[in-house]
């Protein structure tokens, strides 16, 4: 008998696909069909205080082994989201709410609200820019990360995951000052970015992007990998899963369950499924019966 | 998607399909539209797609309703023996409507300064629709939010082309979705008979922040 | 009339194709090789002071849009290295010396020594591990960077350049910090790690390598334009460049001229005469005629 | 490339080809020929490759000069027609000597503990080499030496296996080059006729930290 099910910060998940942030998540009902497409819970879009418009598009552009985005934080405000989680939650499913904002008390406010709303966990997507310094990530500041991950625990009892972004140089060093949180999401996008040399212009009305897909795997694995191995707290690992292979080799890094983003793209909303049936095969044939069990067997400890 | 470098990039149709030789038809509107509009012959226009759905293509006698700049998306449609029922807010905003043969168009607009006055599901019981092999239409939301009332018993196969805000195009952004399904790849174009009339369809729709509206006239 | 030529901080090249350090270039007859296919300049693997054999293989993994690689610094140490350097300095193309270490004495004496040598550059690898902290590399270190660069101008008379790591929070207090180079070159490998899920265990010796080849174009582009942006210093541009294509990008994102290293592998030495003939193509269809008509028009300034 | 996890991966050579069933043919050297010997069978082998070029595979008569473990990769070779020169350092390290048909086969050991003294050169003229449609060789660089300096006249046609150290395979690293030339991906199998004397072939190699060594015996 093969067990999909796991636990992540005393989360319960039928199986170890979550939708990841940003993608598919604006309006509630897509949500709803995104959970009925098998994913065993959904991350929502990173939510802000007020109502931001995002970027004029193009907002993506497409390569052979991954995409490049900036959205640009487009949300509706956390007051107008409400309404998106309160069509997802009738489906009975895990709603992890994500949140950006640029200090910890907005933080805060934020993952209180959501916490309102009924989400099963908070996401803090620490990746975005940092007003304070000049091409700098919130995420990269160790001491506002600190900040930020314990004015959201004072003030939610809901477990707290810290996405943390890959462009960064220390890693460890922002896992440490983050290490109040109950996990963390590893990995957001790796800054990137395309010119059409036809146009002789970046693409992207932002000139800078993130690259998801295929392309960053190694680089979210090799997150993963040294922050399970240095760090005793549970892991969604994210970046470039397409098959069951892919989360497995996340698993086997330390993760304890997985997000998929692009793949939803490229291959659609059925791709939870092929996951979970790919899952089964892969764990018959190579016997494990716990997802649990494949768990951080590659860490060299 | 149309992409005007240092601009924008929108979602259009193509207007010709067939030969080697495209075209895209523009209403001039906001930003990247107007900038489309000063385009010269020659110059190099960026693209990425086609995505999504189309119209089932047939040579068979077919019903073209249209309103406003959704007509760009009817033309490659218009055939010998197809009827039109084309409407725009005013007169000089019609589109197409010489590619019709004679005596098989109807024209309406909204403010009566050109053929009809009303829109064109004022006046769906004045045609058989039941001569049509296909029908198709493409306009704003309340126009076939309308038609739909009329169509969804006796015509599910006729087809309807959807509009929504698209950022993407390619099924990762949410922005054009309606009752769960991505707009650009599961449409625009979707039939009545898919259609759930008491969905998003015709009530709301995400605004470009990805707000909750309703939609109005 | 279509002229390759460029000048890059003083040194001229026949061709904007330079061969990237680390690959095909350990051995004096192979430098001769590439060089005789077409690349009008190279650059050595990066030298230190001491014979290091490097990791135990398997040191490099091949993905489907991308090498990673971890070969450890493997080379004969500085002085056994001088007679390579004979070998290929008689082809009379640039010779560009690429050198590590770990304190800024360490690379004064190796750059002087490349110098002796008859080398036209010095390339500084900043991109490896760090003794004094941990997980860190000497790249990412701005005040380390900046000893390292100053003692290395102090020492030479050829053009010294900077190869930064793309592994850092903020590549423009590094460039700053490295601004008394001649040039910069831009990107090295982004780490990154493979898990073979069949044998439960990272695939390289070393766990960690570096990503190289198409995955990494997206981000190479990316520090190029951030650096043109903001420095007023030619650059290199490297990291998955295949097609001329690939190279155009890079200068229209600002590189004075370019590295290929991956592609190499992937297409064979010939991809020099191929990435030449291509240019060629582009240059006459798209109506430039020198290569620096193409640099840096992507830059909103 | 044969990879043992967590030990290490060397390049090794296939002594089946033919079929679905491969085999390698391993000689207890260091750390990681020492793990794969043992394995047991059902284990999992890891692998990736086969790279670069083969032997021209023919079903004529051959002749096939195999020193110690060359003959691993020279076993794939052997015929009905095949006549085989096989040495090794002592008796006991003969490899693959009773797949040749009897009074087929010459062997020879450094010591002389097996068959002739000597190396296979030093026979090669007592064997008349133009009744052989291929000639194949595969053993120590300077085995290999001498055997080209006595066939680079008559036999360019004839191949030989090529060592070096292979930390890639793929091309990349510059640890298996002999002239500028790959050993990975333009050998190891090469031709006579194309191998410089006085280039570092039977002269000079790259250690494995990529300093350059004399090659003695
Ligand atoms: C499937 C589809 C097909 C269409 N085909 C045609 C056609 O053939 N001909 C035609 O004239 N019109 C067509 N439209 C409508 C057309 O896309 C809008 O009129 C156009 O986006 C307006 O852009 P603008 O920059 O001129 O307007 P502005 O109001 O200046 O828009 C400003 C910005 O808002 C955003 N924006 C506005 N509308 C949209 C949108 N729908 N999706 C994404 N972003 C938007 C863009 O960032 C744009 O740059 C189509 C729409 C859809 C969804
Ligand atoms: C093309 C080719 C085909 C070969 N085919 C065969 C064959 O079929 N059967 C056979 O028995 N032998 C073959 N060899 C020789 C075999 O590869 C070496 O004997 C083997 O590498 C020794 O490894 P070890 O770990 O047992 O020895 P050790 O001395 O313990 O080696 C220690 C480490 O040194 C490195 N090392 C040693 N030799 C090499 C090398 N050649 N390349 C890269 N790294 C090396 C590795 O990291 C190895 O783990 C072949 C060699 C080549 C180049
Ligand atoms: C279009 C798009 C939008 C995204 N928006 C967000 C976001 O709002 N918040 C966030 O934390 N991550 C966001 N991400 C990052 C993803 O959640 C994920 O970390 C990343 O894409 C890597 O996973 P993937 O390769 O499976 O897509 C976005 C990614 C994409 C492609
Ligand atoms: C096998 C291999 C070895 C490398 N060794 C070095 C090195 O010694 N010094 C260095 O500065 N860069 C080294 N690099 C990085 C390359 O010079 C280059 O920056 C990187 O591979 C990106 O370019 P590419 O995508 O064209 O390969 C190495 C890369 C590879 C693949
Ligand atoms: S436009 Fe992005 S999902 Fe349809
Ligand atoms: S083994 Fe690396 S180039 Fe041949």
């Amino acid at each position: 008998m093969i067990d999909l099910g796991v636990s992540i910060a005393g989360i319960d998940l039928e199986n170890p696909f979550v939708l990841a942030s940003g993608i598919l998540d604006e309006n509630g009902y897509t949500l709803v069909e995104v959970l009925r497409s098998g994913a065993s819970a959904v991350v929502t879009k990173s939510i802000g205080l007020e109502e931001r418009k995002g970027y004029i598009p193009p907002v993506v552009y497409e390569l052979p082994y991954g995409l490049l985005n900036a959205i640009g934080l487009s949300n509706p405000g956390i007051e107008h989201y409400s309404h998106e989680i309160s069509i997802a939650i009738r489906e009975k499913k895990p709603i992890i709410g994500s949140v950006f904002g640029s200090t910890p008390e907005e933080f805060a406010h934020l993952s209180s609200r959501m916490e309102d709303f009924g989400v099963s966990a908070v996401e803090l997507n620490l990746s975005c820019p940092h007003v304070k310094g000049y091409g700098q990530e919130v995420g990269s500041d160790p001491n506002l990360v600190r900040d930020i991950v314990r004015s959201v625990k004072r003030k939610v009892d809901v477990p707290v995951f810290a996405k943390l972004s890959p462009n960064v140089s220390d890693i460890q060093a922002i896992a440490e000052a983050a290490i109040d949180a109950d996990g963390f999401t590893l990995i957001n996008t790796v800054k990137a970015m395309k010119i059409d040399i036809y146009a002789r212009q970046p693409v992207l009305s932002n000139v800078y992007g993130g690259l998801s897909g295929s392309a960053i795997k190694p680089v979210g694995i090799r997150y993963v990998y040294e922050i399970a191995s240095n760090f005793d707290r549970p892991i969604f690992g994210v970046g470039g899963i397409t098959t069951a292979e892919d989360a497995v080799e996340y698993i086997m890094a330390g993760a304890s369950a997985v997000q998929v983003g692009t793949a939803v793209a490229r291959v659609g909303k059925r791709v939870f499924n092929k996951l979970i049936s790919e899952m089964r095969d892969f764990m018959e044939r190579e016997g494990f019966s716990k997802i649990g069990d494949m768990k951080g067997v590659a860490l060299r400890r | 998607m149309v992409w005007v470098p240092g601009v924008g990039e929108i979602p259009l149709s193509l207007s010709t399909i067939k030969g080697r030789r495209k075209s895209i038809t523009v209403k001039r509107y906001g930003i990247v539209s107007q900038a489309l509009l000063k385009y010269k012959p020659g110059d190099r226009i960026f693209l990425r797609g086609p995505y999504g759905t189309g119209f089932t293509l047939t040579e068979e006698r077919n019903l073209i309703i249209g309103g406003g700049s959704g007509m760009a998306a009817l033309r490659p449609l218009i055939n010998d023996k197809s009827f039109g029922m084309v409407s725009a807010k005013t007169g000089d905003e019609l589109l197409f409507t010489h590619e019709f043969k004679e005596n098989s168009i109807m024209i309406m607009t909204d403010d009566g300064s050109s053929g009809l006055k009303g829109f064109p599901s004022d006046y769906l019981e004045s045609v058989d629709i039941d001569q049509f092999a296909r029908i198709y239409a493409c306009g704003p939301e309340l126009m076939l939010k309308a038609l739909y009332h009329k169509l969804k018993d006796s015509r599910p196969d006729a087809e309807f082309s959807m509009e929504r805000i698209m950022k993407c195009g390619i099924g990762i952004c949410d922005s054009c979705s309606i009752d769960g399904r991505q707009i650009c790849v599961d449409g625009p174009v979707v039939r009545v008979g898919e259609i759930n009339p008491d969905g998003e369809f015709g009530h709301q729709k995400l605004d470009i922040s990805g707000r909750r509206i309703e939609i109005h006239l």
